[in-house]
């Protein structure tokens, strides 16, 4: 028993060691899920994360002049793997990027005493967006508040909200059920019946029973915050149930090619807010297929690679590249610290001239972060499935700040009295 | 010659119902404890702290309840998760409706409700038996983890569903919460640990231990001879509830930090079986044994090929590392189905008698 | 409060029949699914007294067999002998490694095993044929994808033609396991093994012959219930929990009733679907379905503890 | 403990007899501890015993002998409140015994063993006997899980109780030894030495001597002589070999397709009628 256990422990001490000794500069690790109920949309994600680092690797040596270690640790979208690759890489990462909502909220109250940001690109938290309150996360560059505003400001476009039902199909757990307090706040004072019709994990796939409930509805409505199996489970019982589609929206992360593609054109007009959109024109698709797809880097393909996901997760790193970017010019060193990068990212400014420098233009609108605000509620747009692919349907749509800004701060501050004593960054000015 | 107990006689039954009726054995538990106690929190890492060391310190005892209703009292449950889970929010509800009190106060009577629940759900095993009864506790594990999820009460409503450990101190040290050190954290489940362990094995080896012992080898006997069947499946059900309880208070205070509803869900009661099963049913040594494989062999098989420079994703591992599970069940099964604390014992009878043959 | 409970949920259905059939319904192709996945327990219970945890990921192991080999390229039909061929393989040897070792140990030895086995096939699967999910080769496999829409009293009915299809491949491959259970020598060497190993044995069939097939026919039963069940939401290691859904069936039907399996399947099939819609939902929040089935087994199981169909047990000194 | 005993003292149990009071070589045999009364058991349709009475009275070794499927275990099944007599009483003490669980019979001082051997195979030998004990501990749970005051006292105070049975039985040797690993005999035994331990009023044996080879057999009459001399236990046995019956009991009933066909001394048994045609061939 004592030999066992002092074996384990020496084993798992050197092997952590010897990843010091193997991390050839920045070491920023991606809690990743390939495997699992939720690798089908997790995958292009994980693969355009890290080819876009692969990129700047091989094209530019990394940033700043030094390389940037990208590590995938496996969680399965597991909360308790997640959290054992947290303590796994917090020795030497710069940053952690859980990669669900739920390890985010098991690492959120941690990451204070540890002092590692953080990033969690369109999912975690909403009220991570008061960096006063969470300074070490970040939900660049839309929090889920902000996607439900959208959705919500879209369909007001289409007619006045007041008596209509909107039904709220959503995975049962932490991710799902984070947009709940907006709309329902949203559904009293635009006068519409919210409707929430949660899906269990086990259920993702067989969800006739919810189905049912929305026929029986008759929702004006459905909006979507699923994940996973849950998405092509949902679309093709919409499908099937003769639910017409245009009635039909998602979070950004209900809008996965794959998913649309098993109904085809059955899912026309199906729409997702997206704060992210693929490029093929893109310089840096070019760049990608010199540097990384011809030299055989990648584990995408090229149809997974005009997708809205593949492209997504480029965005996403560009975001922690920029982060570390930002950091390395005020730190005066490409060797930068969890504490530097956490200042570049609050002083993000993603405007459209830095998005041609980088050969992304039009793949993610324009934001920028302080230290104050977190998230940088870029905005978004509307996609529809056209029966074959995601088109942009509308132009940017900007979130209803002052329907949020209030909701946020008293969640965060119910956060830190439920945390107490939790450390505020009073400092901080708008 | 280590093992040689010629020469230790027992004069009084007293002496003869020691715990260690062998002195070398409680030699070894000395070293054991001297280890976990002293060497081991002062070399640790935070790493090994909180991926080896707490860890498996819970999930043994997880395991040790599981094996007093599986291998004491021979009443197969699949639900050990969800009752850990009820260990959990009541400890989460009672430390947020009376914010003064003692937090290890507060876990060690959380599991008196998860008893409780324990009790409940144990009812059916007079007349359901064997596979049935496991089924059975299936209904357990699916109808907690619904309740977990859909009674806002128990995580006071707050809008991720997911129950957060706030900052919880004793004696003005942090204990629990993102604020208490691994150190102090992993004395306070040590400490636990230890208690229930001894208060287990005292009542597996007493009175009540025979009488669940002798439910699980013939019930038809057990009450031929004067046993309540019910009385006794339901104590081993009550007590091995607590224990659970008490160890699913300790994984969300004293190591998670926070929980869901699904971290309670079948894998976690499949991967505590696994411990009482590899371990060894029947056995109180054996859950330590398999908590040890169980939860040391992942962080293992994730940190060797990264330490050999093997080039293999993390997705792999991940899927070697559930592979070499399975295939070890398999195996442990087939040499050894009475599980690592069998093997320990014939190593020990065949240290008792080195270095002559018989 | 007693109105939501006892008259609101039957006026409801009173009020919408076209409504309640598409409950009904949707409620008998899921049962059918858990019929069959609680028929290849029963088959492998009664030959060998193994509780077979590893059926739910036979079912996953087929699916992805199958359309993993489609694409290779491989014409949908070749593959579904090849899927057959492979899980026939996969039959021998879980009987040569992992059966054969432990003949004579305890129940609960047994069971475990298959739980590894599960974990075993779960890794493995994972490493050859990736976690995403995939589509099942419906078309290609000839099974028709529109919908059959009817209008029983001015309302709306949609039957899926693949539904359909699986109701009626299921129901055949019931009829045809019946047949070749009471009919061949070897289906009653089979159904001998469950009551007599002796019995069986002077029939000159070997213990592990029957293994085999046991295993291999439930690998059957695991390609339809793969096949049927993809076409309705893909395949991925998700579909494995609808696994779980066969146990409280058999609690309901007995281990070792093939009849207790359809009907018991059939009627947690539909009765879940009834009380998640016109209880669960409007009154508990929803999802009910994950633990209906096993309450329900559970309290008619105190009641009638040799199960639906099992005979009562008298026990002996 | 003398084996010389066995032979000569079964000669001298059959000789005086009237009702109430019996004495054999020092031996009292009391008032009658349990009556049944016109006993009926049927499972559905199937009537296993009908219409049976008989008696046992303190300090006798009462014997029920029969063919195959007579009813005997049934007979005794009944009496340890395996099964309920659908028709019939049973009087102990001369009061009339209520439907009771077997475990609560138990407690009322009735202690058996099995046809086919029903110890707890996952224990040693010692803790086998040890749960003959408890019916006779009463520790609650927070005592034992603590070990303290009143658990550890009974606790030692019945370990001494059942070292004097195993030291009755000559069973020491094996004390630790798991059951699962003693030959057949040293099992019946320590099944035996169970039963003992709970002190019974009515020691109740079903078919001790089943699959014993003739020295094994006769180590087992000694016991049950003996445990009936030293400790004045009460005993009732079934058993199918007539020989070791007729030597070992004081009176005998005789049961064939669930009726009662014979009652009494066992020359008085040896000599009717219908036990000879049902025994036909088997008899002496």
């Amino acid at each position: 028993m004592i030999t066992l256990k002092r074996l384990g422990t020496a084993v798992a001490m050197t092997a952590l060691l010897a990843t010091g000794a193997l991390a050839e500069g920045l070491y920023a690790p991606n809690l990743a899920y390939r495997t699992g109920p939720f690798a089908a949309t997790g995958i292009p994600l994980m693969n355009g994360q890290k080819d876009y680092m692969e990129l700047l690797n091989a094209r530019d040596g990394g940033i700043g002049g030094i390389l940037i270690d990208f590590d995938e640790c496996e969680t399965g979208y597991s909360t308790e793997k997640g959290v054992e690759c947290y303590e796994k890489t917090k020795g030497q990462a710069i940053v952690t990027q859980p990669w669900s909502t739920g390890i985010t909220l098991q690492v959120l109250p941690k990451t204070n005493v540890d002092q590692i940001p953080i990033l969690a690109p369109g999912y975690g938290f909403s009220p991570m967006a008061d960096g006063k309150v969470f300074q070490w996360a970040f939900n660049i560059p839309l929090s889920y508040w902000d996607g439900a505003s959208i959705l919500l400001k879209y369909l007001e476009e289409q007619g006045d909200l007041s008596g209509k039902k909107i039904a709220f199909l959503h995975l049962d757990h932490p991710f799902g059920k984070e947009p709940l307090p907006f709309m329902e706040q949203e559904a009293e004072k635009k006068g519409f019946e919210l409707l929430p019709i949660p899906v269990g994990l086990k259920e993702m796939q067989n969800q006739s029973a919810q189905w049912l409930q929305i026929r029986r509805e008759r929702p004006d409505y459905v909006i979507m915050w699923g994940w996973g199996a849950m998405n092509a489970g949902a679309i093709t019982e919409a499908v099937k149930t003769k639910f017409p589609m245009e009635n039909m929206l998602g979070v950004w992360w209900a809008g996965h090619d794959a998913d649309l593609k098993l109904v085809g054109e059955d899912g026309r007009g199906y729409k997702s807010v997206s704060w992210s959109f693929p490029n093929p024109d893109a310089p840096i698709m070019a760049d990608l297929k010199t540097h990384v797809v011809d030299p055989g880097k990648t584990q995408s393909d090229a149809e997974e690679m005009s997708g809205v996901f593949y492209s997504r997760g480029l965005v996403i790193s560009m975001i922690l590249g920029e982060g570390i970017r930002v950091a390395q010019e005020h730190a005066g060193t490409p060797e930068i610290t969890p504490a530097d990068l956490r200042w570049g990212l609050e002083n993000l400014d993603i405007t459209e001239a830095r998005l041609e420098e980088l050969g992304m233009t039009g793949m993610v609108p324009p934001f920028k972060t302080s230290c104050a605000n977190h998230t940088g509620h870029s905005g978004g747009w509307i996609l529809e499935w056209d029966g074959a692919k995601f088109v942009k349907a509308t132009n940017l749509i900007m979130p209803d700040a002052e329907a949020i800004a209030p909701l946020e701060a008293q969640a965060a501050k119910d956060y830190a009295e439920a945390n107490a004593p939790w450390p505020a960054n009073d400092a901080c000015q708008m | 010659m280590l093992y040689r107990t010629a020469g230790q006689f027992k004069t009084s039954y007293k002496a003869d119902m020691a715990l260690f009726p062998v002195r070398q054995d409680a030699v070894l538990l000395a070293v054991i404890l001297a280890l976990v106690w002293g060497v081991f929190p002062l070399l640790a890492s935070e790493f090994a702290f909180q991926t080896l060391l707490i860890p498996i310190l819970i999930y043994a005892l997880a395991a040790l309840g599981l094996n007093i209703l599986t291998g004491y009292a021979g009443q197969l449950s699949l639900g050990t998760g969800a009752f850990m889970g009820v260990g959990a929010y009541a400890c989460y509800k009672m430390v947020t409706l009376f914010p003064w009190m003692n937090p290890v106060v507060a876990i060690l009577l959380s599991g008196l409700f998860s008893a409780g629940v324990g009790v409940m759900f144990g009812i059916p095993s007079l007349r359901i038996k064997g596979f049935y009864l496991a089924i059975a506790t299936l209904a357990a594990q699916f109808f907690l983890v619904w309740l977990f999820e859909k009674w806002g009460w128990l995580y006071n409503d707050n809008a991720s569903g997911a129950i957060q450990v706030p900052n919880l101190d004793m004696f003005g040290i942090y204990v629990a919460g993102p604020q208490a050190s691994s150190l102090v954290q992993y004395y306070v489940v040590l400490a636990v640990v230890t208690l229930m362990t001894l208060l287990c094995i005292n009542l597996t080896r007493g009175n009540l231990g025979r009488t669940w012992k002798a439910t699980r080898d013939m019930d038809i006997a057990a009450e031929l001879i004067g046993i309540n069947l019910l009385r006794s499946k339901l104590m081993a059900f009550a007590v091995s509830s607590y224990v659970v309880g008490v160890a699913g208070a300790l994984f969300v205070f004293m190591w998670r930090g926070a929980a869901e509803p699904n971290l309670f869900d079948i894998p976690l009661s499949f991967r505590v079986l696994f411990i009482a099963i590899i371990g060894g049913l029947g056995s109180i040594l054996g859950n330590y044994l398999g908590a040890i494989l169980i939860v040391g062999l992942p962080v293992v098989l994730n940190t060797l090929p990264q330490a050999l420079g093997l080039p293999i994703s993390s997705a792999t591992v991940e899927h070697l590392n559930v592979m070499i599970v399975g295939a070890l069940i398999v195996f442990f099964l087939i040499i050894e189905p009475h599980g690592l604390a069998r093997l320990w014992a014939l190593i020990r009878e065949k240290l008792i008698i080195w270095p002559f043959p018989h | 409060m007693l109105n939501d409970i006892f008259i609101k949920p039957f006026a409801d259905m009173a009020a919408a029949p076209d409504f309640l059939l598409q409950v009904l319904w949707e409620g008998l192709v899921s049962g059918i699914l858990y019929a069959l996945i609680a028929l290849g327990f029963v088959l492998i219970y009664r030959s060998s007294r193994i509780f077979n945890f590893a059926q739910g990921i036979m079912v996953v192991f087929a699916a992805l067999t199958l359309v993993g080999l489609h694409a290779l390229g491989i014409p949908a039909w070749i593959s579904v002998a090849l899927t057959l061929a492979v899980m026939f393989a996969l039959a021998v040897t879980i009987e040569r490694v992992v059966l054969r070792p432990l003949v004579g140990q305890p129940d609960i030895i047994l069971f475990m095993a298959t739980i590894g086995i599960t974990l075993f096939l779960i890794g493995g699967g994972e490493i050859i044929f990736g976690g995403e999910n995939k589509v099942m080769i419906t078309e290609e496999l000839g099974i028709p994808t529109g919908s059959v829409l009817l209008e029983p009293w001015g309302g709306l009915l949609i039957l899926e033609q693949k539904d359909i299809t699986a109701v009626l491949v299921a129901a055949a491959l019931v009829v045809a396991l019946l047949v070749f259970l009471n009919r061949t020598r070897m289906g009653r060497a089979i159904r001998a093994l469950g009551d007599d190993h002796q019995a069986a044995l002077s029939v000159g069939i070997s213990l592990q012959t029957v293994w085999v097939l046991v295993w291999f026919i439930a690998g059957i039963i695991a390609l339809v219930t793969g096949i049927a069940w993809g076409a309705r939401a893909g395949v991925s290691f998700a579909l494995e929990v609808i696994a779980y859904k066969a146990l409280p069936v058999l609690m309901l039907g007995g281990l070792e009733s093939i009849t207790g399996a359809i009907i018991g399947g059939l009627m947690i099939g539909m009765l879940e679907k009834l009380f998640e819609i016109y209880w669960g939902q409007p009154l508990l929040g929803g999802n009910t379905e994950t633990w209906f089935a096993f309450v329900l087994a559970l309290v008619v199981l105190l009641f009638r503890p040799q199960g639906l169909f099992g005979e009562r047990i008298i026990e002996r000194v | 403990m003398d084996g010389s005993r066995t032979d000569d003292s079964t000669e001298g149990q059959e000789t005086v007899r009237d009702e109430g009071h019996v004495v054999a070589e020092g031996r009292r045999i009391g008032p009658v501890l349990m009556e049944l009364r016109n006993i009926t058991l049927r499972f559905g349709g199937v009537v296993a015993i009908k219409d049976i009475s008989f008696d046992i009275r303190e300090g006798e070794i009462r014997a029920i002998i029969g063919p195959n499927g007579a009813g005997k275990s049934s007979m005794l099944n009944i009496i340890s409140g395996f099964y309920t007599p659908s028709e019939g009483a049973l009087l102990y003490r001369g009061e009339t015994r209520p439907p009771m669980r077997p475990y609560e019979v138990a407690r009322l001082g009735v202690a058996r063993t099995f046809q086919n051997i029903a110890l707890f195979e996952g224990m040693t030998v010692l803790d086998n006997v040890m749960t003959g004990r408890l019916t006779h501990m009463k520790a609650g749970l927070v005592a034992q899980a603590l070990w303290w005051g009143r658990a550890r006292d009974e606790e030692i105070a019945n370990r001494e109780v059942v070292e004097k049975v195993i030291d009755f039985l000559e069973i020491q040797a094996i004390r630790k030894t798991p059951v699962g690993r003693l030959p057949y005999g040293l099992k019946k035994r320590v099944e035996l030495a169970r039963a003992l331990a709970a002190e019974p009023s009515l020691l109740l044996l079903d078919e001790p001597m089943a699959g014993m080879n003739v020295e094994e057999k006769e180590d087992m009459s000694r016991f049950i002589l003996d445990v009936n001399d030293e400790f004045g236990t009460t005993i009732c046995l079934i058993e199918h070999d007539m020989g070791v019956v007729m030597d070992l009991s004081d009176r005998v009933v005789v049961m064939d397709y669930g009726r009662k066909i014979g009652d009494g001394t066992p020359d008085e048994v040896r000599r009717n009628q219908d036990v000879i045609d049902a025994y036909l061939g088997v008899a002496h």
